[in-house]
């Protein structure tokens, strides 16, 4: 029998097969894209159901009800980030390949946030404007959104980790997550009300993107150890 | 025993920290009883009303070590956790375990006497005030980790999962504190804090540094005890436990 | 390969649960031999695999790749390594191809589609590379699990109970891929309850007992 | 000393559900942990030597 002779690939080409791995996994399942998504919806409509459809509160509200709602439906794929592979043994054969770990945490880190943060952007003005947002509002919204989200998807990737194979996974995980959240939501939803009481946003934005930058550093050498304990 | 003759790496043993912990916490409880009882004595009948608060300040003297203790044991938490993470020593687990439940009662206790003192003070028994706001997502924090802690079987990996989730949290507590006085700051103006406690006398700043001993001389036996308990519960299959139980 | 590759067990012990598996196990392991890990249920063989891989901490004793210990060199270590566990590592929405394609990725190589549909016709699931995992048999699985070891170009295959389940001709196609692998400078680790000849040459024995 | 009586101090100037709320409330939890702990080391020493026990027994 002979050895086979294969091509060899490069770092980048590696990360991109994780990525688009990623990607064509979560599209077989569009059940579970849409989910959280119609999720968002649902939640953001009740809010003015809950408190009545008086406009001036309700556009008072907009910015963080959009927020905590976007929030919730990017935690509720969290779970199954590293669930699947978990299970059918994918997993462990990342975690012991040649590829750095944190590198393909990234990959799909960065696929939930295509997934799961890039929607939510995309849906935000639709609701917004159920809220009465215009404009300039509605822009400020979807860069929050934009430069926030990214940064769930990383922090959510730790809890995701660290709940792998655990009973009650999914409470748990909001339990862990949801705190770690909450300087992203102040400055997210805080952009959205500081320009509409006519402050200016570039504070807000640019603290948004200094947790972006502080969690894709932070957070895969979080998630990676996270991942080693849970497969030991 | 010569002080210079104990070898400390010998006593991150479990079995040995367990002789050593049984020794020691008898000592702790006494001094945080002695210093307790100093502590009240002074709060109730050294230190003189306040000005401005009348004798509704007097809850400082519970209020502030409380808020102070469920700092200070997350960062000794962390400390453990990380000290586990990277030497692999079973002990800082078990430390950092038996840390957890005291941590996240006090931050309770802070909240409820933060509460009790907020309605006699600013009429409402919640105020969204950034210590109390951080205070509150501390608590969440503790929770976190004893839940975490609770829902995995293996204590080994129980231990380094929380280590993780410890140190990620720590990470995070700056951040959250500046991001939540940032939003408090947007939100309200001025506002009452509990920062700006009554111009203080000296009696009242004396009672309040010996009820912070006095809480950590507690912390530390209750955790020297919890962390007994814990070592028992997790070496039972060796023959020094056996030994210990007969 | 390299030839002069080792890897070495250094006075190994395992506990789990508190109780001791094992303690004090010495074993050299040179190119082109395998190791037959041996011993009863429970005795800790995965256990062992797992500590080989990285995947499980050494509590005692250390395991040396050519001479270093695995967990200072991590990166290097997995290059050589490739482990085959209980888990077949297939998605079971994805193809076969694509599954193998991907595994194979994370080893740095691309295999061609004309070379997984070589690998795959060697182990009995010809023409399935278009299949989605979902649609095949368990043993056919497995066979597709096995065939990841005929894209890997490392030198040492740590392989759990990889006979298990499999007729004849897959144990003889098994055994004959990892005779090959030795002959090239190979080396394996494998766990096994039947007794499997692998060439002409004989295994090295390791007897795992508390 | 600001007390005059022991009313007086009870009364802790109008403030007495508060400060007694807060003092009794902390004295409170911290009886309460310690008598879970110690409730907890008997149930573990009983359940450890009866583990002993019936592991003498058996062999």
């Amino acid at each position: 029998m002979k050895k086979l002779q294969l091509r060899k690939l490069g770092l980048a080409s590696v990360l991109l097969a994780a990525l688009r791995r990623e990607l064509s996994l979560a599209l077989r399942q569009k059940g579970e894209v849409l989910t959280p998504l119609v999720f968002f919806v649902v939640i953001a409509s009740l809010f003015p159901l809950g408190v009545g459809p008086e406009s001036a509160l309700l556009l008072r509200m907009a910015p963080g009800v959009l927020w905590v709602s976007a929030l919730l439906a990017a935690m509720l794929s969290l779970q199954r980030l590293f669930a699947m592979d978990y299970v059918d043994g994918s997993l462990e054969q990342m975690v012991l390949s040649a590829t750095p770990l944190g590198l393909l945490v990234v990959a799909k880190a960065l696929s939930h946030f295509l997934l799961s943060g890039l929607p939510l952007v995309l849906m935000a003005p639709v609701l917004g404007l159920q809220f009465g947002l215009e404009g300039r509002a509605l822009g400020i919204l979807m860069l929050s959104l934009l430069l926030g989200t990214p940064t769930l998807s990383l922090i959510g990737s730790i809890g995701a980790a660290l709940t792998l194979g655990v009973r009650g996974a999914g409470v748990l995980l909001s339990l862990l997550i949801l705190p770690l959240y909450i300087p992203v939501l102040i400055f997210g939803a805080g952009a959205v009300e500081a320009d509409a009481a006519g402050l200016g946003i570039g504070g807000h934005l640019s603290l948004l993107a200094a947790l972006l930058v502080l969690s894709a550093f932070f957070a895969p050498l979080a998630t990676t150890t996270a991942l080693r304990i849970s497969l030991e | 025993m010569n002080i210079r003759t104990i070898h400390w790496f010998k006593f991150s043993a479990p079995q040995n920290f367990y002789f050593l912990a049984g020794r020691m916490w008898p000592w702790f409880a006494t001094l945080a009883a002695v210093l307790t009882a100093l502590g009240l004595w002074i709060s109730f009948f050294v230190a003189p009303t306040d000005a401005q608060q009348g004798e509704g300040y007097r809850i400082i003297f519970v209020h502030v070590p409380a808020s102070q203790m469920s700092m200070f044991i997350y960062l000794v938490m962390a400390a453990w956790a990380g000290f586990g993470l990277a030497f692999n020593t079973r002990l800082s687990g078990m430390m950092a375990s038996a840390l957890a439940p005291t941590g996240a009662l006090f931050a309770f206790l802070s909240l409820v006497t933060g509460a009790l003192w907020g309605k006699p003070m600013w009429g409402a028994w919640w105020v969204w005030d950034a210590r109390l706001t951080s205070e509150l997502i501390l608590l969440f924090l503790y929770l976190g980790f004893l839940a975490l802690q609770s829902s995995i079987d293996d204590p080994r990996r129980a231990d380094k999962a929380c280590a993780v989730l410890a140190l990620v949290g720590v990470v995070n507590v700056p951040i959250i504190y500046f991001s939540v006085k940032w939003w408090n700051t947007l939100h309200q103006g001025a506002s009452v804090s509990l920062t700006k406690s009554p111009t203080m006398a000296i009696p009242m700043l004396w009672g309040m540094l010996i009820m912070v001993v006095a809480f950590w001389m507690y912390a530390i036996a209750i955790a020297l005890v919890r962390v007994r308990n814990i070592i028992l519960d997790r070496e039972r299959h060796t023959e020094w436990v056996k030994h210990a139980v007969e | 390969m390299n030839t002069a590759s080792t890897l070495t067990f250094a006075k190994l012990g395992c506990s789990r649960g508190g109780r001791l598996l094992f303690q004090g196990v010495d074993c050299v392991l040179e190119a082109g031999r395998w190791l037959y890990v041996a011993g009863a249920n429970g005795v800790g063989k995965t256990s062992l695999l797992r500590m080989v891989c990285g995947l499980a901490q050494i509590e005692s004793g250390n395991i040396l790749w050519n001479g270093l210990p695995i967990h200072t060199q991590r990166e290097t270590y997995l290059q050589d390594l490739c482990y085959l566990g209980h888990l077949n590592a297939l998605q079971e929405s994805m193809t076969v191809k694509e599954n193998l394609s991907f595994t194979t990725a994370l080893t740095g190589f691309a295999p061609t589609i004309a070379q997984i549909q070589e690998v795959l016709a060697r182990f009995g699931v010809r023409g399935r590379d278009q299949q989605l995992v979902r649609h095949l048999s368990q043993g056919q699985k497995r066979r597709v699990a096995l065939s990841r070891l005929a894209l890997s170009a490392a030198q040492l295959w740590v392989l759990d109970e990889p006979f298990v389940a499999m007729d004849e001709a897959g144990v003889r196609m098994l055994a004959d891929l990892i005779e090959t692998h030795l002959n090239n400078g190979g080396m394996a680790v494998v766990t096994s309850h039947q007794q499997v000849a692998i060439g002409a040459m004989p295994a090295q024995r390791l007897e795992l007992s508390p | 000393m600001q007390w005059n009586s022991i009313s007086e101090f009870f009364a802790m100037g109008g403030y007495a559900f508060y400060v007694w709320g807060s003092f009794g409330l902390t004295a409170l939890v911290a009886v309460v942990e310690i008598l879970l702990l110690r409730s907890q080391r008997r149930e573990l020493m009983v359940h450890l030597r009866n583990e002993l026990l019936s592991e003498r027994a058996s062999s």
